[in-house]
């Protein structure tokens, strides 16, 4: 079946506008992503017709909405090849997600153990890690990156030793577009014992994976990445670690029994989900995975694919164009600078020509630091765009860097 | 009689009813009749979790077969797990194991009975076939 | 001006509708509300027109993001009263917000003080305590209520004592609608130098209040309850407070630097807002809190009083009726128990006949042992409902008492 | 000239330009034109916080009036901090601490320079005037 781009853009209302008086170009999917009418819809249906606090009521309502609910659960369980939809949990985002397994490893790790995390990490990666080790006394570990922003891993057995508690890893930058080798990092956790978490931010909106066949224990997902609503993320866990792992956030839901004395926790799913859960979010999230998968996550990875090899061809001929990570594996993200100029610049003249590309240092501070460069400009695709965007994109482009040298 | 059997004389029972109010009115009088389970047996450990009243599950092998009792201290949730004991009691632990419940639909109270209504319908279906399996 | 219901009614189109064959009569209101079209519009526009990532972002449609979100922190900062934006913190809800101050204070508490509740709280506003005593040695305390489901007053000086770091109450109950005496219990706090927070919960669908008046350290509210969206709640800090808080969540948006050995942390409000924020639902809530005001939150507050009062009257004369709560000061919630009938028998048959009402614990257990009940049934009125609506839940509950007796 | 008049002689010259590309350009030649700091100044205590790009000001009392200096790494930034020294610089501190902008509407740039734009104009105004405070 050919890949439909009129009618994909057209479910995306908000790319018919113009921006400074130019058609928007919206290249900045790695930030987020555009809603698809299927998920406005989605979020108008339920507020019209099935609002209802969820898990606790008898009546109707309720009862709606906690099917609705608990059938997203079902939808992810089954996207990312989990065994069990107890073993979904919904979270705030990859934030928050990230933050509950390091907060729950504070009462697991030992100060001689280790965290591994890579030179290649956003900063809701690196941060809770450093705020772990600070509590813990437990070390930090980084597999270094080379110039073409990919893993170093010949001393990766020195760095992911026996006392390495949890290897916590990116599947695809956000920042350079490497698609990191996971399951190579992956199997010399398990082979020391470590547990082992992916952050999938950017593999969700890509790729199709089976938490199964990596053998994860903690996978991450973002909604607002994946086409959906803000403020919702998924957490994967094996049921054995959720189990193992002391809960996060005390309060409604998460609990069996409180008495003024003592609280006994809930089983998974919700002993890590308390408080009134986003609803809403989780109901917009399950139309986003069904309209990506009605494209067909795969299809849309191989337009991606088509969209970043036209745009570092085309660009190329640019007099200083450099692209910051060049790794043999890539997706969807185009991270730049232009000789002479600086990257914000180059977004703000790109902004007054209706391209939309993201500054700076993508939340991925150590990599700028290892490039030495103060960021870069990066353009980063969806399904939705088109090679007529890129070469709007390239004209706009020269003409910045004309009016900057 | 079979479980079979047992569930297409309850689907027969309820046929007689068209209204909502009549079929919970039946419910309601089985939960009534439902034998009572002795207060000693009121404890923590047989209460079955998920529902949000109380309900009181014990089971004890006679045989190939097994013997339900059971309480609930809402009327409602009794009457369920009356209709269940109705339908399992004293059948063969491995037929518990395996049953599928297709009742639920026929009577008309599937919307009622959803997996995820805090009724406990599902807890307690869960709960017995867990008994048979530990006898079977 | 008059109240005009109908107008009201008309902008919640999810009341228009049958349960089980019957009008809906939605009385679930201290679970979560309904929303009206302008919240479900703010929502689709965001997404037609402006939806981006915020705040890193040069691009118009960051901007534009950017500036609606800030936009709404001010609006919440004069809602409440407080003095500058940046004591306004998003979060995923009232138990976020709690769990947030409460893991703060895990590195500034000592064994030997100690934590002080009521026994009228939320378990949002009872575990994340439990758990911080637990972590650090301090002792959690209760004010305890009398038969009217009041607080008793009298040992308030032996409660909070000299050791007292924080007392955490909420302003109005949620199972019970007991109205609680905030200034008192405030000051004597205050007077000993302990912290303050107010759990506004039910608060911000029936009262205004102002933080400066009240003096109090930190404040939540959860835009679910107030005609908002979900996954989306509101803390309020003294300046001074937050910024001698540690932070709770590492990540995007919440660092100043980020190198491999060490972070610093962003300025408040962002030093509590790690990860893409739930731009949707500070929109959506920007839009609730605009009707809300534009109906006026004293003109709801009374109309709900006026039914409240309808209510009370009017069930009492079913035989067996008791009021669980009988406060002097109460707001817009009726909890009750009909002799010889269980609450969740009431709940089912109720649904039966369109009428949505919670029954249980609401997530109150303390005050279900304390009154040793198994639960309640609950109806909670909000600014839509009416005395016709209560006059078919009368009657509906009667018939309800007849088939369970 | 005060500072009510640098601004107004700023609008003028920006009423020159019709559209944006010659606008920027303007912005653009002032901040190539932007006498330079020193080296020894680009140092972690003179750079404004909140900008994308990296903006280092520098100011020193002169009497009633103060002095400034500044560099940005990007060179859009560098026209932006450029116009405001155009506009403070040598000015009365009282003034400066007091002073409204309103050019920044007049130029047509507004939207260009709103409060929370990751250009930090808001961060620069802030940082001349805690400078002109100190010193008044
Ligand atoms: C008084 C009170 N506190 C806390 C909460 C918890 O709020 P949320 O579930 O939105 O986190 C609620 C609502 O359920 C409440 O009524
Ligand atoms: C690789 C990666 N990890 C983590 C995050 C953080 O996700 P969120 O901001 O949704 O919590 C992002 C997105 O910004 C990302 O790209």
């Amino acid at each position: 079946m050919a890949y439909d781009i009129d009618y994909i853009r057209s479910q995306f209302p908000i790319l018919d506008q113009q921006v400074q008086g130019r058609p928007l170009v919206y290249l900045d999917n790695a930030a987020t992503t555009q809603k698809p009418v299927a998920v406005v819809d989605a979020i108008s249906s339920y507020y019209y017709n099935d609002n209802a606090n969820v898990h606790r009521g008898v009546h109707t309502l309720s009862q709606r909405a906690t099917d609705a609910m608990e059938g997203v659960r079902d939808q992810v369980r089954e996207h990312i090849g989990a065994r069990e939809s107890a073993e979904i949990i919904f979270t705030r985002g990859i934030t928050d997600s990230i933050n509950t397994v390091a907060f729950g490893m504070g009462a697991l790790i030992k100060p001689h153990q280790n965290v591994v995390i890579t030179a290649l990490e956003h900063h809701s990666n690196i941060v809770p890690w450093q705020m772990l080790c600070e509590r813990t006394g437990a070390t930090l570990r980084y597999i270094p990156i080379n110039e073409k922003g990919e893993l170093i891993l010949h001393s990766l057995e020195e760095i992911i030793d026996e006392n390495t508690a949890m290897l916590a890893i990116n599947h695809i930058s956000n920042s350079l577009g490497t698609v990191n080798p996971v399951s190579t990092t992956l199997a010399r956790a398990k082979a020391v014992g470590a547990w082992t978490l992916v952050d999938g931010a950017q593999t969700g909106p890509h790729a199709k994976v089976n938490v199964q066949d990596w053998d994860v224990d903690f996978f991450t997902l973002a909604s607002h990445k994946m086409y959906g609503p803000t403020g919702l993320g998924v957490l994967y866990g094996k049921r054995e670690r959720l189990e193992a792992l002391p809960p996060y956030q005390g309060g409604g839901e998460m609990i069996a029994t409180v008495t003024l004395e003592k609280s006994t926790y809930a089983e998974i799913p919700h002993k890590f989900e308390a408080g009134t859960p986003h609803i809403e979010g989780v109901i917009g999230f399950g139309a986003a995975l069904k309209f990506m998968n009605s494209i067909g996550i795969e299809a849309i990875a191989q337009h991606e694919a088509e969209l970043l090899d036209y745009a570092t061809v085309s660009l190329s001929s640019i007099e200083g164009f450099r692209i910051i990570g060049t790794a043999d594996h890539k997706a969807s993200v185009l991270s730049f600078l232009i000789d002479g100029t600086h990257p914000y610049d180059l977004g703000v003249l790109l902004d007054q020509q209706g391209i939309a590309v993201r500054t700076g240092q993508h939340c991925t501070q150590p990599i700028m630091d290892q490039f030495c460069i103060p960021g870069t400009a990066r353009a980063s695709f969806a399904m939705y765009n088109t090679k007529e965007e890129i070469d709007l994109f390239k004209a706009a482009l020269e003409r910045a860097v004309n009016m900057l040298r | 009689m079979t479980i079979s059997e047992k569930q297409a004389a309850l689907v027969d029972e309820f046929a007689f009813f068209d209204n909502w109010m009549d079929k919970y009115n039946h419910i309601i009088e089985m939960g009534k009749s439902l034998k009572p389970l002795s207060d000693e047996n009121k404890q923590e450990d047989l209460l079955v979790k998920g529902c949000q009243s109380k309900v009181w599950l014990k089971a004890e092998k006679r045989g190939e077969a097994v013997k339900f009792w059971a309480h609930a201290d809402a009327i409602i949730a009794k009457g369920i797990v009356a209709m269940l004991i109705d339908i399992f009691d004293e059948q063969p632990a491995a037929e518990i194991a395996e049953a599928e419940l297709g009742f639920i639909e026929e009577i008309g109270l599937k919307d009622h009975l959803s997996p995820t209504r805090a009724n406990g319908l599902m807890s307690m279906i869960k709960q017995m076939k867990i008994y048979a399996l530990a006898f079977a």
